[in-house]
């Protein structure tokens, strides 16, 4: 067991799959020689070789885009995209052919890869560095899409992500990425894809978040605690498939909903939730559902990043409003 | 090496067979035997009724829209003939030529043109991706597939299609690019059929040439009569073979020419001459082809007219068969998006299931 | 006083502008010597020469992307996307540059441009020419995004969309470019971006749709009225920004709510809608507020895609089982 | 035209002064002051001192991630030289030696990297985009920008800069492709500083030169010695007026160096030599054209070191101006969506200013 952060344990966890599996490959802009520019992958070309973990040509279509070939011709490709705001010259690749490969030749090909990156803001940094895809990527059918927000759920997500015969989107929180650490078993485990995960059972309002929101909205739980609210909070992991039965079943308990997000509100992924919610728990509920999500602008950057993301505090008023309604 | 030669710069066009069927250059013809041509004369015409039978049947609206090939069939036939057992082909949508060559069923063809995904779920062995309806965007999985198989230490090459109008996207020249930087074993073949729908190559792209993009990326390049079906397969078979050898990528400009529509929804008299299209009928590579196989003595104007006729009924018997195949059954739509149908798919798979019991 | 159907009133409109307005170019693929493949240009290229209206090479990242700097540098471009399913490679430059230009220039520059293009599916054809973007378009801040459903609004939103100084993504239903014809006027006019409208008024249930599935839902509402259902048919016609006023006040009527689209369902349209009706009208709410959806699939080529596609019937029953709940 | 001599192809650079400031060919010395070369220096010297200042403070953690241009000052301020008062110039994100040339204030580029939108507001008078993270996108602003100029019959001309690495992006190709086509009056600016972040060019594509991707356009191209003030404005002269003229684009390769860190984020140790930096150190830009001016008597070491003491001084009086400007203004980040605000956002706004109110 060792104590880790989750940089190092994103790290950790493909050095364990390489040193594995052979058909696993690690490639992407900077992945290489320099470990990645948030030394994601720092020391495993030296011990792979740069047959396996290798820099390529800054072109993130043809990242993707290759990846799918590899992919077809018996390896398990893990892409890294430098930040997900870098996602969309290869939005081409994943919608029309990473996502739809197997349903398109009908089971005959199939696409063992991930595609994992920085995703999600609060890090001061320039434009483009902050976007969150839950919206654009869950939409899309035929993809999973995966986001830890602990070392040790990073660690059994991104194995369950590289073995799974589907393609994985793999969100990884930058802004936790050095934010603490945990202690995280050096043997195999796996977590599975499409089962949320309830952090604090309660009774009085369900509040789902997921990525770097967690902490926060786990500290914004410490404050309703403290005037006496009880919410249960849950910890999505995966963005799509979305686990409807943990929520449907804990609203159905608290009969109150917040779903608390990054992106931008209109057609974020609030929505969803809250449809689901409406779907599955409709007699059930005492308050609107209700999302604490990102204003409909685009992320400002630093000197005005702080109006944009919410704080235990901001999400501890939201939550409040709907459990006096 | 015949890619200095024809490079890229040198504004020369490889030929081997003149319009006529005569042998320009006897040196150059490559070691085939006279039936091996045949085969892939035979190839041609398979793919030209093929092609004709489509249309016909399209126009009695029992086919949906379809690409044809006609008067590219060299260009098709001649690369994929110089293709090996393992190597993988990666079509664009306009290459039943170098399908066919390449054991792909007819029927599989005509239903995917007919409207069914089952027509893209290709036999095991058939080392072929699928149709790539975004333009250019499937070079970059032929240059993955390459890079799969130097990674695994593999001698497969890979083989990949696009047209003139695809040289223009950026997927093109991203492709081109990692090949070049990862030597991947991978030969581009553009089919330059002088149009994109209605645009032709001219106001394509200012390069004189398609060819020249390989210098882009650093590669070699060749510009060969795409009507010549020796010179195509001479091309390829170079290119592909400097690939095994682990020299890396190839670039091949088949200048050719759509003798037919874009698709069958479309009508080539809004944007081109009929003249041009005559000029290029007399350039026609099934004619060239069967003038050089009956010179040799190994073809008859017979022969010729029985085995058209012969194909011609295969081509609308596979058609029958396939018209016969009906809907698309209601699972598949469902049950191939991942390796296990997730919950709320299968929920909204029986939920339609009932709905429909509902309504009958 | 003209009758036309949809694709000759675009035609119509395109000429009207650039007529009026020599700051309008019109290009994309096959747009100017042929007039596009649904001809919705033919003829301009001859009338306002090819400096106005053109081809351009294949490449939708760079039809988009020097549309934005011809409207920087004062023209009002007018792009065509050959079909919806091809905005992929061009959605860097719609994320990137067109939806935040003003923003980032803190209102320096603005983008009056707009990038139209068929739009959905029912028209048997090849995969990629069946999309909805509703989402993929909706949850990107700082664009607008319409859809008329009529000839005559196609007009007036037309206008408006091209005489807006922001940027307008243009959503034409190609399923009823010529499905049936309507009298458009001469004369120019023009239809409110971000209004929807109340095509019947009804007690029942409010169902808001758009596009191609307009006419469908109208005669779902046929088969209802035949056993005595009132329903409150809305074409949104704009997707982004959502006109909630119109549908929140119809739902406080009707306490019912079904929203019909044909992008798929999750991380779709409708649940944007549904969680604007939590919002706006909770506590009238007589039924689970409903999707009737895509399902979350590929949408099948077209031996299947009747499988996808909702007609009246199918319409109907859904509206119903919210009516009855 | 120096495009013929040093052509994509002609694998020679552009040179016209060597590393010691000494002219190698006097006939090529462009037609201009030594007052206005002197200008120039002036420029190179205010970018070094901005960016010395800026790393400075980000080191006492003043300023967030700031990219550098030292060493690259001479193909920055030498191409912005050869712009005329109605020409655009078209960023990528490290050409502050341009911007300044251009006459953008120190204060508004501060004020970028300080984190807020108002850097990138610039006055009506000054026709340059903002710049454009993600990598070579902005060629195509540029191509309509010059597209735009040629529909309305105006004579002015694009800059536009794009680095090494960002040549193997597909937006880059279709804009070279697109510039072409319409004959576009726009230059293409490669700052081939060596490097992408970590990736060294060489890994960036197999091409021996960048500029001969211009090939796969079919536009002019030059290679040129990016550390030479004169050739740098030379050669891009030479394009704006071709382009002026209405003979289309032209693709300079300005071969040169980033002597500092990719930005303030990175540590440039990992994954490069310090030889290889310190061979470059010698062929510094900056130190070149001051023993150049030197030796022309029009400039001493003393004026020098005064001169960048100034810049230092104001360079740090501008950043203390923008670190007093404090956070962004919340009105800021809703009201620049759109020329009017819709409801919903109105109401995101409306209510977030309530309970801002009713936490303080
Ligand atoms: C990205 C993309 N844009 C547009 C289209 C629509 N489209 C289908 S075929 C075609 C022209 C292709 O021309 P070319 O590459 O020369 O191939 P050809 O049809 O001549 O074989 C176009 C524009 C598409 N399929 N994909
Ligand atoms: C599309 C995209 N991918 C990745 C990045 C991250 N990134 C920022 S700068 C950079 C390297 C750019 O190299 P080059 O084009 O040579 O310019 P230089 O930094 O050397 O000036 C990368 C990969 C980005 N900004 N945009
Ligand atoms: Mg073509
Ligand atoms: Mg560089």
């Amino acid at each position: 067991m060792a104590v880790m952060n989750l940089i190092s344990t994103i790290n950790h966890t493909l050095d364990v799959e390489l040193e594995r599996d052979d058909s696993v490959v690690v490639f992407g802009e900077d992945v290489g020689l320099e470990g990645g520019v948030f030394r994601a992958t720092v020391g495993l070309q030296k011990k792979y070789g740069e047959k396996r973990v290798f820099d390529t040509p800054l072109a993130e279509s043809a990242i993707v885009g290759t990846a799918v070939g590899m992919a077809i011709n018996g390896l398990r490709p893990v892409a890294e995209i430098q930040f997900s705001g870098f996602i969309y010259p290869a939005y081409n690749q994943i919608i029309s052919h990473v996502a739809r490969m197997r349903n398109r030749t009908r089971g005959r090909l199939h696409l063992p890869m991930v595609i994992r990156m920085p995703h999600g803001g609060g890090i001061k940094a320039l434009e483009h560095h902050s976007e969150s895809l839950d919206t654009l990527l869950g939409h899309i059918p035929g993809l999973k899409v995966v986001t830890p927000s602990t070392p040790y759920d990073a660690k059994g997500l991104l194995l369950s992500a590289i073995r799974d015969d589907d393609p994985v989107i793999f969100l990884e929180p930058s802004k936790i990425y050095r934010a603490f650490k945990q202690e995280v078993p050096e043997e195999d485990y796996t977590i599975p894809i499409g089962k949320a995960k309830v952090l604090k059972e309660g009774t009085d309002v369900t509040v789902v978040t997921w990525g770097a929101y967690v902490h926060e909205a786990l500290k914004a739980d410490k404050l309703l605690t403290e005037e006496g609210i009880q919410a249960e909070i849950i910890d999505l992991r995966t963005i799509s498939p979305i686990d409807r039965d943990t929520i449907i079943e804990s609203v159905q308990k608290t009969g109150r909903f917040v779903v608390i997000h990054e992106a931008a509100k209109s057609f974020g992924p609030g929505a969803e939730l809250i449809a689901l919610v409406n779907e599955g728990a409709f007699l059930h509920l005492e308050a609107p559902p209700t999302r604490l999500a990102g204003f409909d602008v685009t992320i400002p950057i630093p000197r005005g990043e702080h109006h944009y993301f919410m704080d235990a505090q901001r999400m501890a008023a939201g939550i409040k409003k709907v459990v006096h309604y | 090496m015949l890619t200095e030669q024809y490079g890229p710069l040198q504004k020369k066009m490889f030929q081997i067979m003149d319009e006529t069927g005569a042998i320009l250059s006897p040196d150059l013809v490559p070691d085939r035997s006279e039936e091996e041509w045949l085969q892939s004369y035979k190839l041609m015409l398979k793919t030209r009724s093929a092609d004709n039978k489509a249309l016909q049947l399209q126009r009695q609206g029992r086919m949906l829209t379809y690409a044809p090939n006609t008067g590219q069939e060299a260009a098709q036939v001649g690369s994929a003939a110089a293709m090996e057992k393992g190597d993988w082909l990666v079509p664009a949508f306009r290459e039943l030529g170098a399908w066919l060559s390449r054991g792909v069923d007819l029927e599989r063809v005509y239903l995917y043109w007919y409207g069914n995904e089952l027509g893209s779920q290709f036999p095991e062995d058939v080392r072929m991706l699928p149709i790539s309806v975004p333009i250019a965007s499937q070079l970059q999985h032929a240059v993955g597939v390459a890079m799969a198989s130097n990674i695994k230490g593999e001698s497969d090459v890979t083989v990949a299609y696009v047209g003139d109008g695809g040289t223009s996207i950026g997927d093109f020249s991203e492709a081109l690019n990692f090949a070049g930087v990862f030597n991947a074993p991978v030969v581009f073949i553009i089919q330059n059929n002088q149009y994109a729908i209605s645009v032709s190559r001219q106001k394509q792209t200012k390069a004189e040439t398609l060819v020249q993009k390989a210098v882009a990326a650093g590669i070699p390049g060749i510009l060969v009569d795409g009507n010549d079906l020796m010179a195509m397969y001479a091309a390829t078979k170079e290119a592909i073979e400097r690939a095994r050898r682990g020299e890396g990528p190839t670039l091949i400009e088949a200048y050719t020419y759509r003798l037919g529509a874009h698709t069958t929804s479309d009508d080539p008299t809004k944007y081109r001459e009929d003249e041009e299209v005559e000029t290029w009928r007399d350039k026609d590579p099934v004619k060239r082809m069967k003038a050089y196989l009956i010179g040799k003595g190994v073809w008859s104007e017979e022969e010729d007219a029985k085995l058209i006729e012969e194909y011609d009924e295969e081509a609308l018997e596979v058609f029958r068969k396939v018209e016969a195949s009906g809907e698309t059954k209601l699972e598949d739509i469902f049950k191939y998006h991942f390796r296990e149908m997730p919950p709320h798919l299968q929920e909204q798979y029986e939920e339609y299931v009932q709905y429909l019991e509902e309504v009958e």
